[in-house]
């Protein structure tokens, strides 16, 4: 059932392929304004936030759990930030803030995972409900601004062309996907998630590294938190419900199993866009909201299938 | 004689209803390879787990080194020198042979690389299929994840494993289950070899012939209990046979082995604990 | 002249709604549908799947991709929209904001705007008299942090407080947008204080389920209600007695007079910078009045 | 790991006396509003439709499947039921419609996991944007509503004091239950989730099985489609987006897995009505709406908590 | 003499890379015993799943009674009568001893409720408890799922399935690697008692001891090929592990088995179909 994990590497290959058809696909209808640089631009702008969510979530769920929490992580730490920047004017303090009570956040999911050993599902919808619920009490219920010099600043620059942001989130995806791949931290992620047992067994601190994962993927919640302060200027208290959901689809797109020991992050990478880049294509191309929703799904759910049988055929 | 290596007295464990273990006793000396044997359901699988940090005992004392001390990780184990082969060979299926092989240990590159945990996978990959190959089992492809192994590859790469790590004991539970005849030629050398090396193995097996030839001793679990203990040399294999099964006790026809009752099961694992020139009767059921 | 359009002449406006799938901006949509019918321009329709800023700006970034001639858009944040605006400005788009506004006063040619909190000031009022002026009146929102709706709730709050000292307020309870979470919210809230007099709920869902739990009951009518817009469903709830009455925005006029100022400022033709909308109070007795049932929401077009 | 099935059992009783604590709790702190029978029948009757939801849900996750659809499939068998009522003037053709509509997407949703190989994730997610997509499609956004008939009918109709759409629910739930439990068509779902291979090897029919558990649950949205229109008068077609989140998160409470072979319908029930209890709860207690989050945050982990650690003492 | 019931010839099946089955031959007549040997990852664990309708071949052919088939679903294979003990066992682990061993064949309660689907537990538990007692396995509780079982009581149960439900053909891949020495002797019993019943069994084992006691055949698998088949009565141990270690073919100083290179793979394949009374020499690589 378990699917060969060298074949895992091809199948970025596939899958990738489908999102570069995608891509051509909507360059052929749309010639004049979906490939410009743009709108290419503009889509690996608003996709970036979601990159970091994913990335973190990948590492999760190759443990074999899951993370719902990350929105409210998300609009916690923002919430944070703000709050830290306003108080003390230091945007600096402000970022470490955020991504500190990220942290904070993704240790408390896995002290309760791996200690507690209640299932991740019910500990970060807890979590979930904890943190949007903090948020609301810090604010209020009224979103927070970001001070224009986080908006203007940070939330606009650029380098190369490319905003500083993309930049970031990039950078930290590459680094984490390095991470998986070739070192150990992502050698006992991966057993972990294909055999906790055995890998206890085997001596692997089992406790100890669900808890750094899901702390590393509570900092990648809270760092988005902040990078999504500076790029919308607001803490987004009711925005990020469905931000869980979009970054378990991304994953599980890019070939990684829910139920943990395989997958990449280059396969989340490639996951995040597809959807992205479906809805941008589709909102180029005119297409009814309503229609968007219908034709999403469908060609994702066909994605997705020739990524499989293209596998199958391979497997066989 | 110096204090035992391991001595386990009186280890109970229930699962529910059910009593894996009651009151059993254990011991092992530097250097000697004592085989556990038991019928099916006696409870071996059950006690190498507890010796090996895997499951905490309800009941009962574990001495290392004459120290008392209380298993319950595995860290604690292996920190001691003690490496096992599970029945169920405890291998992460996802993961490559060389994954396996080196999980908890990983070699990383030399220098910066090193320093940022980088693997080094061609060194371990090479250091596993030597392994294997000396254990006669050969690999066809070194990235295929475990779960593409024939039986007898996984159970050659977790045999290897533990052989290549232990420092005081391993415990092998069925480790030549799957292997061919071969390869469980080449087991039962390393199992030698090992020993020779000044390494204790346990040996959980069904097979009295690879009994008979490498253990010092025989220990026999019986629905839970240690029943009773030969040096090998002097116990024929119709002996261990009926000692697992119960017949033994039941007629004490055998005179050797037919010491009195009141020697019980107290006095039977002093007497393994003392020395491998003695032997000990089956104690009471 | 039509700006960066496919030179083929034809004028070219995309409407960005607040929330796609929505009575009040599918009225918009309407509205404007039909108005750009009328004068010859292309209208395309584009909205998020929720009110949110960060699942706007993907839109806007697409839609300003297709360089349309002009924008109808309800910014869905007053700050987070300026960026993705102000981009679609370089664009040499022009820029109408219907319904919603954005600080920056430079963005929008035209602001076609309705007044939550004046809506609900007048929902208060209503309410207050629907209950004889005192009572314990609770109310019913989606999600926290929706800004359209949290100026309604800020309206109603202030006009209950300022001018109505009878009304008992028990505060705001959010119901996620879910109909059987706003029913628990009122069984709750009726196990807890049995003599609630009114409730304001603050859109459709909420209203429903509400509206369902009373029916349950027997309090349908004892308990008065009053909800926000009139699409179908709410008028529908009205005449049923499960609403006593309805607070109108005008959404279709909105739609329609966008395009009108759009096409306008594609032509170079003089544009209104400020056209405010009022808010109407529908009640079962004047809903089949001529000049009231001009407001109500139609469905679909 | 896998939890010991007989345990399974056992454990409804500890998560049953969390839920009967969580009751007796109320009951004292607020003596005259909580343990009323006005509150109590009004709690059932909110969360009937939930758990005509979270059944379907259980057996798919007892097959390690997901289905993430459920509330689409609502909405548009809802539509579905309304417009044939509309049309033909039947309340039973209109309920039929609902039902086999979401018979339709359920098939669908068990066609492309058992056959297509597709990841349930990724199916029903597809699947979730059409059939919500198609139901906006179907009124143009603007929600229809059920004739007086069928909301004054059925929506409103009682037995013995409770209403009739609890009985519906319970009644269904309690034959799903003992489905699962007693029978070879159960039997079969838990060898599935347990070994899918294995199930396959021993003869099961493994994907003929698969498409009717989803064709069940999506039966069941379908039903619960039906009975939410005729319960609120209304399509709802906005307001379901959370149901498939609440349903997974009643099945894990209740002690199903997520890795599947192990769950029962009777956690299931307790799991639905233990988010409901602490939200009613906590509301006639007074506590304010964004403390509300946190604390039924807090309390489904600690909840869940005393669960395990109490299956725990027992497993050693 | 009749067709055989299995005749298999030139079977392939690749993994990615690695080449399981090169073009193996194998058949089998009604009411025999063969033993299928080789060393560890030769493919006899593949050959018996192409066999039962697990997994596809990707070449050659299979007939079943002269008839060609298409094996490719279990079904099918089921319902031509063939049962098979998996090496890998095949449990459902979070199931009772009782739910997998009437996995897809359910017992009914009597009357409407069976109508109904309705299953008759204290029946399955209790067949269930029969049939491993007749192995000698005993299972502590009847309601622990397999997951909770020693290994030794999992194979019993696996082994007790296969032999109940058989009607032509049962496959045994190391049915006896996880049993005692008592439990070991049932099942060989079990398998000459099943032969007696008209059923063929193909016995995958690394025991030779084994192989011997209970086969009338024994085909040889090397490297993915069939290479060799002897007659039980005729052949010694050391014959057995020379053609599986493949040291017999490289200096073919048996007589007996060192037919002409010409023979090779197909004689050797037709020779074993033949009859009982022969036996091929090992064919070339
Ligand atoms: N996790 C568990 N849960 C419940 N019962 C268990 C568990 N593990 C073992 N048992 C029971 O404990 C008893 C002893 O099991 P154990 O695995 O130690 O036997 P064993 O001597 O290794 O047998 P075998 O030779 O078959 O491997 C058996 O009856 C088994 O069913
Ligand atoms: N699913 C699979 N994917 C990839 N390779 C496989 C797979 N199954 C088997 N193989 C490979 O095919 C070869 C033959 O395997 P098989 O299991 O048939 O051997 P075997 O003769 O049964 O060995 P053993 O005695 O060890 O059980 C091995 O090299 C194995 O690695
Ligand atoms: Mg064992
Ligand atoms: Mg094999």
């Amino acid at each position: 059932m378990k699917v060969v994990r060298e074949l895992g590497r091809l199948q970025i290959v596939w899958i990738g392929l489908v999102l570069a058809g995608l891509l051509v696909a909507f360059s052929v209808l749309a010639p004049g304004s979906f490939p410009t640089s743009f709108n290419l631009l503009n889509l690996v702008s608003d996709a970036a936030i979601l990159l970091l969510l994913a990335t973190g979530m990948t590492f999760v769920i190759v443990t074999a759990g899951i993370d719902l929490s990350v929105g409210g992580v998300l609009v916690f730490s923002a919430v944070v930030a703000a709050k830290v920047i306003e108080g003390t004017g230091s945007l600096t303090l402000g970022a470490a803030a955020g991504v500190v009570t990220g942290l904070g956040w993704g240790v408390l999911n896995g002290v309760l995972v791996a200690l507690g050993r209640i299932p991740a599902l019910i500990v970060t919808l807890g979590t979930l409900g904890m943190s949007l619920g903090g948020a609301l009490l810090l604010t209020g219920g009224v979103d927070l601004r970001a001070p224009a010099e986080l908006n203007l600043g940070l939330g606009l620059a650029r380098w190369l062309g490319v905003p500083l942001i993309v930049w970031i989130c990039a950078a930290i995806t590459a680094v984490a996907g390095l991470t998986l791949a070739w070192t150990r931290f992502g050698r006992h992620t991966y057993a972990i998630g294909s055999n906790a047992e055995a890998s206890r067994r085997g001596g692997v601190a089992v406790r100890g590294h669900l808890i750094k994962v899901y702390g590393l993927a509570g900092l990648l919640a809270g760092l988005a938190g902040h990078l999504s302060l500076a790029k919308y200027g607001i803490t987004g208290v009711s925005a990020h419900s469905t931000d869980n959901l979009q970054a378990i689809a991304a994953v599980v797109i890019g070939g990684t199993s829910l139920f943990g020991g395989v997958g990449t992050v280059a396969g989340t990478v490639i996951g995040v866009f597809i959807p992205v880049v479906l809805q941008n294509g589709f909102q180029i191309l005119g297409v009814r909201p309503f229609w968007q929703q219908v034709v999403v799904g469908a060609v994702l759910v066909a994605a997705v299938y020739v990524d499989q049988w293209r596998r199958r055929a391979r497997d066989q | 004689m110096a204090v035992p290596l391991i001595d386990a007295r009186g280890i109970v464990k229930s699962y529910g209803q059910v009593e894996a273990l009651r009151g059993a006793d254990f011991s092992l000396r530097g250097g000697e390879v004592v085989a556990l044997i038991g019928d099916n359901g006696a409870g071996k699988s059950t006690l190498a787990k507890i010796l090996s940090g895997v499951e905490r005992p309800d009941g009962g004392t574990i001495s290392l080194d004459g120290e008392s001390v209380a298993f319950g990780t595995v860290e604690e184990a292996r920190a001691a020198g003690i490496e096992t082969v599970y029945q169920d060979l405890a291998l992460c299926a996802d993961l490559s042979p060389a994954a396996n092989f080196f999980l908890g240990r990983e070699r990383l590159r030399p220098g910066l690389l090193g320093l940022l945990g980088v693997l080094d996978n061609v060194r371990m990959r090479r250091e596993t299929r030597e392994a294997c190959e000396r254990l006669g089992v050969r690999l066809a492809s070194m990235s295929a994840p475990v779960s593409a192994l024939s039986g007898g590859q996984r159970q050659g790469v977790a045999v290897a494993r533990a052989a290549t790590w232990a420092r005081r004991v391993v415990f092998m539970d069925e480790p030549t289950a799957a292997l061919g005849v071969l390869q469980t030629r080449r087991v039962l050398d390393l199992i030698r070899s090992v020993r020779d090396a000044g390494v204790s193995v346990v040996l959980i097996s069904h097979n009295m012939q690879d009994v008979m030839a490498v253990s010092d001793r025989v220990e026999v679990l019986r629905l839970g209990r240690r029943v009773a203990g030969f040096e090998t040399g002097r116990v024929s294999m119709e002996e261990l046979v009926g000692a697992m099964t119960g017949a033994m006790e039941q007629d004490e026809r055998n005179g050797r082995n037919g010491q009195d009752e009141a020697a019980g099961r107290d006095a039977a694992g002093r007497d393994a604990a003392a020395g491998p020139g003695e032997q000990a009767g089956p104690g009471e059921r | 002249g039509g700006g960066g359009g496919g030179g083929t002449g034809q004028v070219r406006v995309t409407l960005v709604q607040g929330l796609a799938g929505e009575e009040f901006y599918e009225t918009m949509a309407c509205g404007a549908k039909a108005k750009a019918q009328e004068l010859g321009v292309t209208l395309d329709v584009q909205g998020p799947q929720k009110f949110d800023p960060t699942l706007q700006t993907p839109i806007v970034n697409s839609v300003v991709a297709g360089k349309p001639d002009a924008l109808l858009i309800a910014p869905t944040d007053v700050k987070a929209m300026i960026a993705p605006l102000t981009q679609a400005k370089q664009q040499d788009i022009k820029i109408i904001l219907v319904d919603t506004v954005v600080e920056d006063q430079s963005i929008g040619l035209s602001r076609i705007s309705t007044d939550n909190v004046k809506g609900g000031a007048a929902a208060a009022k209503a309410l207050s008299e629907q209950i004889g002026g005192k009572g314990k009146v609770l109310v019913i929102s989606t999600d926290p942090g929706v800004s359209t709706v949290d100026a309604r709730i800020k309206g109603f709050e202030d006009e209950v407080k300022a001018n109505h000292a009878g009304v008992g307020y028990l505060g705001v309870q959010y119901s996620h947008n879910d109909v059987s979470e706003a029913s628990r919210i009122v069984n709750a809230a009726l196990a807890k204080d049995p003599d609630l007099a009114g409730i304001f709920a603050a859109n459709l869902n909420s209203a429903t389920g509400a509206g369902s739990a009373l029916q349950q009951a027997g309090k349908l009518g004892e308990v008065k209600m009053v909800g926000f817009d009139a699409g179908p469903a709410q008028v529908k709830q009205l005449k049923d007695g499960v609403v006593q009455a309805l607070i109108a925005q005008l959404p279709g006029e909105i739609g329609a007079k966008g395009v009108e100022q759009a096409v306008a400022a594609v032509k170079g033709q003089q544009v209104t910078p400020s056209i405010p909308t009022d808010a109407t109070i529908v009640t079962a007795e004047n809903v089949d009045q001529p000049e009231v049932q001009k407001v109500l929401y139609k469905a679909g077009c």
